[in-house]
């Protein structure tokens, strides 16, 4: 399959993507100098404030760089597409957001990401900064729930950045934030579902891929092998396989309290994430369970990956719906009209 | 040792680069195959702080070239490669007589930093798998009086030996983790990258002593 | 090509998206008594305030129902996908969005909804609801200047419920909603392209469609024939070739100011927008005009297509750009955190 | 003239919906292909009002026919449909005593109805072309006596030739006139939808009359 890309070189792809936010949101972002990968809040560093930095592969928008904004995160680097940013950037990063408070990694649980955050990290506190780290990791289907630090991160990471943001932005201190931050992610859960694979733009061959009339359950925004092979599935039926994982898992209890985000991993229109919702608030209003809030919508997206993810967030305390309904803004997500 | 360093990152530029279509198939397979542009990305951008590396110390040398390698090509190898390089080089640092005796010595902290780094243990079918064999059988050979060239041909079967048993090996750690069972039968590409680069290194020996 | 879609039955696309829609924001929309097809603002009618109302095909989210909002429509129907609404359903939505000031008909001009509007709001009057009308021509490729009238309207659309909306919301009467309405019409100019095409559910084949390694200039949202069939061209060729008939169209000139909307069709990434917009950018600054505001994302679909549209408006006067400035908000563009 | 107009939508219901396929291709063309499916969808409704009108004027039975088609069939050919049925059935408005010497009213005032619902001119390649010389011809050949038989056969052979002198027109109006040129060799759908309608009621007068 040829490449259907609006692009120029395979090659400029991340920085081009970087200097056109830029020139769309000069109000909002600003470039750290010296660094192309890398962007940070307008009015960063806040004196005073803890720093929020997460970063990952680019090809993911809105994630990483769009979720740097007011009441979100400070600062966000990315690194070629589906690969790690590299630890120089991040310190750079970690660097230009530090307001005296410290500094607060929050990003998905991917070994080039770990590893690389944890030396920006040992390198920040040599210049005297502390970082906290927060790894988003809600795939129920990437490890059993004994091996929950083995989880990789997807698009329940959202919720983390809300959260941890909300709680930045009202000044609480880096324990404080980093444990906000701790809760909201423990009590995600995401499972995916792909229905085609993408092409990284350097390489120009498909990345992975979904064989025709099939689909891949639980399978990851890089390709990471799902748990299941099937025909494709019906919404409903989908939703259905997805609450019937991701539910027991937290577990999910009857009189809970939840937020909601349907996620397009690209290609899949905002309509196939409504008729998926149609039935998973069924399912979830069926076992007691009330929503308080709904995302619909690209969260977390692998460029043209056909397919979705569903991710509920337990509130399990008025603090978090506190945090969680803060208003927030990041040019990416809401850049639509005035404010 | 002056530019040795130099010239042995040359050598495995040279003979491993031209291999990385066998690493970007075996990460294809049990991981997400871009081991192969990671080690032509992260060699390339070694060769091009070469030049201003010469004549500095060997610690400096490691160093500041691993930490290129991982800033061009950042990943899990990448910031592994990085790791192993400032902390193999932190043993000699900034001594201007570094040699053969010092080899063990930076072989055993690279290893350490990578386990520090990358909290696996051997037999988690990563490349410590091809690595800790290779640094035992080059300590053993030189403390019993072997030569440069005797130990390196040592330390290479020793890799040799220890990547090919990662095949049976299932992962327990990072990408190829998650795929559980499904990762046995396959060879793991990072230790058959240290293969490479250590076979690469033995040319070099081969060639300059 | 086998349908790669996450749905129930095809026929059923269209009531689900919309019942997952009202059960996802059930504080800012709701449903006309009756009709599966229609929803209104939840505050509508608005006493004393123009309605707006709009609709079309059903496979464009967030077009139509989306844009129904604070600042911005006061209700929507749709048709099934990519077919017009029935007059029925529109003289449903006009009658429970007037407030007793009019009503405004902003949509698409495509026969199918200009015949069906025109019926509904000789249907209004008789039922004593002044109704006016401004159509959506926004593409510059579908007919020449002098033949304006005839032109379809893509994405471009979005400028005028932002500006016709501020000015409902702000309580302007029918007359002068309905002058800014045409007057953000009049100046806004739009071309797109098309990389793929979009299987219609009900379908199930390939509503159109657009040859592997090939792009078609000009293509409409439903497949509607474009100006020119090309190779895949880079994202700065195709920003070339779109502004070089964009610009001349109105004309913009140096001097001008401007609001620029870069559209994903559905499967085409943010990233590559950003990429295309780094260039436009870049030409209209050469030219000297100036970009005021940005919008980047999904405005206007054509379900799993892949493609992008650009749509500049000029802003004429400090009216449009206060008018453009001016808060809205809808659930389906901003749903994203509490406000 | 009690249920003759059901029995008419009915015929048409049978005949016509086989067809769609051949709207569908005509309309996928040089329009949106939906026009198969319009058909189908309008003429279901249609039959499923159809027992509730039985008995009323056909007024009332055009109008509210029309309407349905419409509400479950929204779209161009939907629309001008029943403003077609809507403006014919006010010529006879609640009348009992309708017949075979209305049709050439209630045929101009449809068409009068269609040109101002479109904006659309005889010659602009639409549906206008096939139903205007129907009329023509359905009129003047009653005028001049001939039985409700003969004026039909008279209408059909019109409106089968001004179907297929569409063929060569290049469309002005609705989406075929994005097409320019392009539009140019094929028979336009709405008229071949309008010519399989008149076709299935002549079958349904030979068969009742
Ligand atoms: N925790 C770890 N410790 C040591 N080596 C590891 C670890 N995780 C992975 N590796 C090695 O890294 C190799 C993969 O490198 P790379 O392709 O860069 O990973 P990724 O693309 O997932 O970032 C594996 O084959 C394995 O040898
Ligand atoms: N303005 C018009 N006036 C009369 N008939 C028209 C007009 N525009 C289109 N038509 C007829 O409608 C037919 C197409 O109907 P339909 O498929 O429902 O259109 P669409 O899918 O574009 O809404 C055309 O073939 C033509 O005969
Ligand atoms: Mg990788
Ligand atoms: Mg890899
Ligand atoms: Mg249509
Ligand atoms: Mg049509």
């Amino acid at each position: 399959m040829a490449m259907r890309k609006i692009i120029n070189d395979p090659e400029l792809v991340e920085d081009q993507t970087i200097a056109g936010i830029l020139k769309a949101f000069p109000d909002y972002l600003k470039r750290i100098d010296g660094s192309t990968r890398a962007l940070i809040r307008a009015d960063a560093p806040v004196a005073g404030k803890v720093g929020i930095a997460t970063g990952g592969g680019s090809g993911h928008l809105p994630l990483f760089l769009g979720y740097v904004g007011k009441g979100l995160a400070t600062g966000a680097c990315v690194g070629n597409v589906f690969s790690s940013p590299s630890s120089d950037d991040m310190l750079d990063v970690t660097k230009a957001i530090d307001g005296g408070a410290g500094v607060l990694y929050l990003y998905g649980n991917y070994s080039g990401d770990t590893m690389n955050f944890d030396m920006a990290s040992e390198m920040a506190e040599v210049e005297g900064i502390t970082v906290k780290t927060t790894l988003g990791r809600d795939d129920v289907t990437s490890a059993p729930i004994a091996e929950i630090n083995r989880r990789r991160g997807v698009a329940g990471i959202v919720f983390g950045f809300k959260i941890a943001g909300a709680a930045a932005e009202e000044g609480r201190d880096l324990d404080a934030v980093h444990s906000v931050a701790e809760k909201a992610i423990f009590n995600t859960r995401s499972m995916g579902v792909a229905l085609s694979g993408t092409t990284i733009p350097a390489a120009g061959i498909p990345g992975f891929s979904v064989a025709e009339g099939q689909m891949e359950l639980g399978m990851g925004i890089h390709g990471e092998p799902g748990v299941e092979v099937s025909p494709l599935l019906t919404a409903d039926e989908i939703a259905g396989k997805m609450l019937d994982r991701i539910l027991p898992d937290l577990p999910f209890s009857s009189g809970d309290t939840a937020a909601v985000l349907v996620n397009s991993l690209g290609a899949t229109a905002p309509e196939e994430l409504y008729i998926l919702f149609n039935k998973a608030e069924e399912i979830l209003r069926d076992r007691g369970i009330k929503i308080h809030r709904t995302l619909v919508g690209e969260y977390a997206t692998s460029m043209e990956m056909a397919g979705a993810s569903i991710s509920i967030c337990k509130l399990v305390d008025d603090d978090m719906v506190k945090l969680l309904d803060a208003p927030a803004y990041s040019p990416l997500l809401t850049q639509h009209f005035g404010r | 040792m002056t530019d040795e360093v130099l010239g042995i990152f040359k050598a495995i530029s040279d003979e491993v680069v031209p291999q990385a279509e066998i690493l970007r198939d075996l990460d294809a397979k049990i991981g997400d195959g871009d081991l192969g542009i990671t080690i032509t990305r992260g060699m390339e951008a070694v060769m091009s702080v070469s030049r201003d590396l010469q004549g500095t110390p060997a610690s400096n040398q490691l160093a500041r070239s691993g930490m290129a390698f991982n800033r061009a090509a950042a990943s899990t190898f990448g910031v592994l490669f990085a790791t192993a390089m400032m902390r193999g080089g932190a043993v000699v640092k900034d001594r201007e007589d570094v040699g053969a005796a010092d080899i063990a010595a930076i072989g055993r902290a690279a290893l350490q930093g990578l386990m520090d780094r990358g909290k696996a243990k051997i037999g988690d079918k990563t490349l410590l798998d091809a690595l800790s064999p290779a640094i035992e059988a080059f300590d053993e050979a030189h403390t019993s009086g072997k030569s440069l060239k005797e130990a390196t041909d040592a330390a290479v079967d020793a890799c040799q030996a220890g990547t090919t048993a990662t095949i049976e090996m299932q992962s327990r750690v990072s990408r190829a983790g998650w795929l559980g069972e499904r990762s046995i039968g396959v060879q793991d590409p990072g230790a058959t990258a240290v293969l490479f680069m250590l076979q690469a290194a033995q040319s070099w020996v081969n060639a300059n002593t």
